[in-house]
């Protein structure tokens, strides 16, 4: 009888099921089968079974390296060691397949045999390893061209989503400048020497598919300044489709400042009070496009709960211009590592901190002027602040 | 010979596939042709097809190279993974598309998540990797994933129902805004064991790790204590001191919360919220969470407007209704008492009864 | 010339003139004319003149009686004591013009022969005395049937809107629930023993014309459960009238739940998703009321924003019927002072404490289960208790 | 003999003229005849004319005493105050009406205050009788009622506005959800008299009122010290202790807030928000007052839909729009910085240009 009854289960029904990855695996790899056992003992048991934390890393770098240990090592000798990489993905999470088969063979050659394509921030992760295995992995994953991705108190690894390789939304190169910033910020991101972690993500147009506003301390979102661009044709074509262009767009539309008319099949938009929040654009690809005057939306701020409740990231800059080699964003980047880096108790995130010291103090620091944009409503307490000079 | 560091990542450019980087920045207009499968359409008039998988993430070395036989056969060599962990094959020739689909779904691989579907449950280590969990991830997202999978290769939905998981509040599956969020819990106090503390644990750390100000130092016994009326069990504290472990077979388990958003489309991103507080762990399948999911996706689609989301439906239909179409008790969890509470209490007569 | 030209200035212009209504009684009594003086003052240096608090009263009381001496007693000896009474008012501020007299008569015997008809918590506030008189003004007071309000860590004087009386709108007997509750309390009212003060106001419908919801920490507020009571040829008249029923009723209803056929004129109410906001009833008062099950909806929390930021109050209550002699309001009044009382830090408001404690323990505190119509929203952190025996 | 105590207020049956007694809870509906006159009829047919008056809510005696005379000539001795210390004159007898409105005209008293008009301004006491106002009451609402008089005894705007006034945080007027409030502020910390506070007050209850936690003891000296950065001049500390005074003429003046509500109709009430931090205290007119309420009075009424309140048109046109419209200038210290702040950001990329 099998020794993973439980886990057995999940190979029924029509997902992927990760304990067929997990067997297929085990066939090669003792490391996978112990992991397999120690993980149908959680099953039957509730709990899982790792230790707490543990510091291991590689020749240089402080981070890159989740150190893990079991709790039962003499039960499940394997996975007594068990630590991950964290490997920095090409933008975009673009593959050909030869450095994907680079990557099996060396990771067939010194852990376990099993990945997550992806981690959660955008790291290729490479699941368990013993100590002895760390360097050698990593020796090997440099001469194929892979670096490690961020952990610790450090720049996480930056994600961005397909952006103009795939998508004819995207209002700014998200791959460059992810990329950019990646290769700008290696000291940041492989050496922990902030406060905390510090995330970056880049979405070319407010539908956000790489989350940044709810997952990133800099969020980076394309945008346009200039009119929605229309094509009269097109509409007359969606209007001849299943699309009811009056219900299921225009009465949608936040700002109601679409017009359409049904008889001339027509559509108006009226640009000064759109809000450019994607609705329209997305039901009608073909007609409807972003404005050609364009940049990105710089919010800051997102976190998970952990410590005084999740934020989303909210607006800094409302428009910048976003241009290799990245001059502007950059300086703006570095003024709020400088602030943040000398102001923030341990493990305090931007955004906690901005929350502590207040919006004044931080756009004083990095140099930019109030603008209502950064706010949806003003205050409704009548506590704040006049500064020197001021009053008299 | 030192390793080289510091060298980045590799460059994007190599990784894209000619049509790609031929029509890089100038596409014009996509159309989802059919679940799974989307087409775009560049400026130059070149097509890209994209055959859009679900994956269970975790992957063994084989199956990627399974995944490369592919990719090689179809797509001349060239494939990507998306933000929720799909992975999409890049087919730049009209005519590999339907032989690629034949395949895939001989292989078992499901072809869908786009559009108005279900697609993939963001998700985090669980059991498998993390020292912090409440829940394990893969098992319950593949759980949900089987009870889900008419809804991830069919149009059935009346918007995008984007589902996360993480197995602790530190949230790695960042499930704060998902439209519906599956989050392990803990309900029961760190079980403070003083030796760990006094060896590894830095004490004012701990202490200042508390959201609720739960923990004191105990200088006499160089230890801590912790009011357990104020702890909410987050842990934090664990994560700063092993000597403050929560796993508990009982005390575990999965709490849903409904109605978040990311994209501005519409209306602005916004967290989710609390509809189920607790469901306990019950492997290998979750029925009590499978079933709980189940329901909202199924309220939720059958009520909304076309196009409208989770928690576009639910405010406009109000959370006492929430509650009642799809009959999830009401408790004194769901009722708002860490920071931000009062903004999220009824202050006006006007709700439905 | 005028020692009180800036004040003379305020003369001028269509709005009645407070300045001159204190030269008139200034004309009768030094105190009104050292006031001016002093106010005057004021205008010139832009500062106030009176030392701070100060505290006076009259025999038996706690509160009532707010003390106020000038800083500049050589200078204005008139207002050397300036105290002033918080009278409490008739419910809905119904007055015979025999009342009235009576209330000037002794006020200009006693005080300044200066008033504010009302305070902003609805009290007559006789303006102005010197200690010696206060006894006496008291004592004449209550000899005219008016007793006094409150003031201090008291029940602060409840108020009503004018309800029934002259509303076809008033679900509850706005005028009899505040006069009643105030007579039960007269302890409470007169003797501070409570960690602040607490307000109660009462409105008869969501209009809520007293701003119960804003500024008292019981807010009372009349509602229904029966279906709008729509009279269809009252609808075919508004039909005809300036009133566009579909733009300016149906359209703006905030749920939706009106249907108006433009031809037969008529109007169709889906009662179940109405959330009696009052807006389509407040348009055309002749053709639709409220329904006839009626009763109240009972908030908490209400209150200017010293110490942590105003609040306005929330549900507590959905509904509870409002018949005299009020027993399960009473009920649910003394469990709510209690808790309150017991566990409240000096001048912590209710709205405050639950803040602090959280509503969870309040409702368990005073006996009331969760419902969801507590809230607009539940929480979206994952902070939450369990009780004991909730977990085993 | 000693007084009676605890007998509580004169019933109000008694105050209430015999067309009300008789109608009691049987109105049906009303009528807003023109401005300032209101007409309720009864399932018995029995009418009622209310004749609304503006009222300076500071009176003398004799003025009283004349409005007395007024009601006793035309409503049989009986009248009401208005919950914004309006007064009304309740006619029984259609033919009094006009009679009273000429009457009242005649000796100067507006008429108005109902529909969509300027009502009176609920205010507070100012320099008339309070240790700690930051601005006078009754002068700034004198000259604000004097600019804006046009809209008391017309229906000229898109609906309600309600204006309130308080003179210090303490915001006595209940003014955080007025339509427009005007509130006086502070501006420089507590000038800390330690004699006074070594003399009067209890340390700890002082270092306890600060929102802030400005205020340190200081034992030495058996006084208090206020950290000046982190004073926002609430002016709680004077409250607790005469030793803690802000009041200054340079200092001090008034700040406008908007777009607050109270009624549940269409949506639910919220609170005003900021739209001017500091205008100077200028008597005895405060000029630099009565623009910026006009400005903003004016700006809404050209722009709202009809039966928009303030804070509904705001919302919809969104407060950026809101700034440029009334060409208020946008400062640091609309952005919010106190406990709530994280929610009044724009978590959004959509917003306008
Ligand atoms: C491939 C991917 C980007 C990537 O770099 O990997 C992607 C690709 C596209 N997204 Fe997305 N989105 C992707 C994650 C997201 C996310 C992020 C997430 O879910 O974590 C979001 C935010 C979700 C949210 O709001 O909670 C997202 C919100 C959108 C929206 C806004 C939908 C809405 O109405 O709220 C659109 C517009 C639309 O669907 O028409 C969109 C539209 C699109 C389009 C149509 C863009 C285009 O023209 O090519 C792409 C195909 C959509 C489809 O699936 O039918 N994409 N998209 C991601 C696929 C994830 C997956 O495997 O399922
Ligand atoms: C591997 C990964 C989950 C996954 O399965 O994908 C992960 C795993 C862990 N995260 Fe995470 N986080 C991962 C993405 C996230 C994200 C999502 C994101 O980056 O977009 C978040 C939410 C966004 C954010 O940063 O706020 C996230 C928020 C946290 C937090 C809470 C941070 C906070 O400020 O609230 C912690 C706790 C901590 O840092 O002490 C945490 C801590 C951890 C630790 C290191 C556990 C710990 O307490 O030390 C986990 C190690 C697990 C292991 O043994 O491998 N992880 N973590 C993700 C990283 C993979 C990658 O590099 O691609
Ligand atoms: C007399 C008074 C009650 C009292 O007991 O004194 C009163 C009386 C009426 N109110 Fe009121 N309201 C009175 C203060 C209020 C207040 C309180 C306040 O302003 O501080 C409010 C809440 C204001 C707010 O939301 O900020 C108030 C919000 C309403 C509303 C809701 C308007 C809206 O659309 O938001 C209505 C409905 C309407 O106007 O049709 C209303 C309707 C009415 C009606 C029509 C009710 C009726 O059928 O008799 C009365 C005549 C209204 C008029 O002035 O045209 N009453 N009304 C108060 C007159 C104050 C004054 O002197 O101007
Ligand atoms: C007279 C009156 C203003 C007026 O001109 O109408 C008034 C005057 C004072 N109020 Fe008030 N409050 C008056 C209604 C209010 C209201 C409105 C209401 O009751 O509807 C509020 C806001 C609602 C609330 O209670 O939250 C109000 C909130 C305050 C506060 C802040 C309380 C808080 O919890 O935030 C204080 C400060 C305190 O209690 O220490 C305060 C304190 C004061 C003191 C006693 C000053 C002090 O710090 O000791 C003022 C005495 C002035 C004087 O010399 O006469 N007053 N006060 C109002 C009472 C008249 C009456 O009895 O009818
Ligand atoms: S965020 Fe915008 S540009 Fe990027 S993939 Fe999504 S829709 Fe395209
Ligand atoms: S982008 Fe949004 S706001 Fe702009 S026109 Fe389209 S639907 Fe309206
Ligand atoms: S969510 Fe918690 S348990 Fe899960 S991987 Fe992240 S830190 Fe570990
Ligand atoms: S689990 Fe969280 S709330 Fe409980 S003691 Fe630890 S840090 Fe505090
Ligand atoms: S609150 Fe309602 S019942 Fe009371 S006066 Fe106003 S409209 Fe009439
Ligand atoms: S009371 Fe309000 S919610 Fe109900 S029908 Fe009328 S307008 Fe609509
Ligand atoms: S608002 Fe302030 S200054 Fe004005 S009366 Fe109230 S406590 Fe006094
Ligand atoms: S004025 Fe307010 S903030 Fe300043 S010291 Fe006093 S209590 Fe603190």
């Amino acid at each position: 009888m099998s020794d993973t009854p439980l886990l057995d289960e999940l190979e029924n029904g029509p997902w992927p099921s990760f304990v067929t990855d997990m067997k297929e695996a085990a066939e090669k790899k003792p490391a996978a089968r112990d992991l397999m056992r120690q993980l149908e003992l959680s099953y039957k048991e509730r709990v899982g079974h790792w230790k707490h934390g543990g510091i291991v890393g590689v020749k240089g770098y402080g981070g890159g390296v989740i150190g893990r240990y079991s709790d039962q090592p003499a039960e499940f000798p394997n996975v007594a060691e068990f630590h991950t990489f964290r490997v920095n993905q090409p933008s975009g999470w673009f593959y050909t397949t030869k450095v994907l088969r680079q990557l099996c063979d060396v990771w067939d050659k010194h852990g376990s045999g099993l990945t997550n394509f992806h981690g959660a921030t955008g790291d290729i992760i490479l699941l368990g390893a013993p100590t002895s295995e760390l360097q050698p992995t990593f020796d090997e994953l440099s001469s194929i061209g892979f670096d490690l991705g961020g952990s610790g108190s450090d720049l996480r690894t930056p994600s961005a989503c397909v952006g103009p390789a795939r998508c004819e939304y995207a209002c700014i190169d998200t791959l460059d400048i992810c990329n950019d910033i990646t290769r700008t910020y290696q000291e940041q991101l492989h050496r922990p020497q902030f406060p905390y972690k510090f995330k970056i993500k880049v979405s070319g147009c407010p539908n956000d598919c790489v989350a940044a506003i709810a997952r990133s301390d800099l969020s980076i979102i394309g945008t346009w300044k200039s009119h929605i661009r229309i094509d009269a044709e097109a509409v007359k074509q969606y209007a001849g489709s299943s699309l009811d262009i009056q219900t299921e767009v225009v009465d949608l539309c936040p700002t109601h400042c679409m017009k359409y008319d049904a008889v001339a099949k027509t559509l108006a938009i009226d640009d000064a009070e759109c809000n450019r929040c994607m609705h329209c654009i997305n039901l009608m690809p073909k007609a409807l496009r972003p404005g050609v005057e364009r940049g990105a939306t710089l919010l800051v701020g997102a976190k998970a709960p952990i410590v005084q409740g999740a934020l989303l990231s909210w607006v800094l800059v409302p428009f910048m211009k976003m241009e290799p080699p990245y001059t502007e964003l950059k300086a703006l980047i570095e003024k709020i590592f400088d602030w943040w880096d000398e102001n923030a108790k341990m493990r305090e995130r931007l955004g906690e901190l901005i929350k502590r010291e207040g919006m004044g103090d931080f756009l004083r620091a990095v140099g930019l002027k109030p603008v209502p944009q950064m706010i949806m409503r003003p205050r409704a307490n009548p506590y704040f602040f006049w500064r020197d000079g001021e009053v008299k | 010979m030192a390793a080289r560091t510091d060298f980045g990542p590799p460059d994007f450019h190599s990784m894209l596939p000619p049509v790609i980087q031929k029509n890089y920045g100038q596409w014009k207009y996509h159309e989802r042709v059919k679940p799974g499968l989307l087409k775009h359409v560049s400026e130059s008039g070149d097509e890209l097809y994209t055959v859009r998988v679900g994956s269970e993430r975790l992957l063994s070395t084989d199956h990627v190279r399974e995944i490369c036989d592919l990719a090689e056969k179809y797509c001349g060599g060239y494939l990507r993974f998306t933000s929720r962990h799909n992975l999409e094959f890049l087919v730049s020739d009209s005519k590999q598309v339907e032989p690629l689909i034949a395949d895939l779904k001989g292989r078992g691989y499901p072809v869908g998540g786009t559009g108005a579907a279900i697609t993939n449950i963001v998700h985090t280590q669980g059991w498998i990797h993390c020292h912090t969990p409440a829940t394990d991830a893969s098992g319950v997202v593949k759980a949900v994933m089987d009870d889900l999978f008419e809804y991830f290769g069919a149009w059935k939905l009346p918007a995008y129902c984007r589902i996360s998981l993480a197995c602790c509040l530190n949230m790695c599956g960042a499930v704060h805004c998902s439209d519906i969020a599956i989050l392990g819990i803990h309900r029961k106090p760190p079980h403070v064991n003083h030796d760990v503390v006094r060896a590894k644990c830095e004490i004012p750390n701990v202490v200042a790790a508390c959201p609720t100000g739960a923990i004191r130092p105990d200088p006499p016994n160089k230890s801590l204590t912790v009011n357990e009326e104020k702890c909410m069990y987050c842990g934090n504290c664990y994560t700063m001191c092993p000597g403050m472990p929560l796993a508990d077979a009982e005390g575990d388990g999965v709490s849903i919360w409904v109605g978040g958003k990311v994209s501005s489309a519409r209306t602005p991103p916004r967290m989710s919220r609390l509809a189920i507080p607790f469901l306990p762990n019950n492997p290998p399948r979750w029925p009590e969470v499978t079933d709980a999911v189940k329901n909202i996706v199924e309220t939720w689609a059958k009520h909304a407007h076309k196009h409208e989301r989770m928690g576009e439906w639910i405010e406009r239909i109000g959370w006492d209704r929430f509650f009642e179409l799809t009959n999830i008790p009401f408790t004194e969890q769901h009722i708002d008492d860490y920071t931000l509470a009062t903004e999220t209490f009824r202050s006006t007569p006007a709700f439905r009864w």
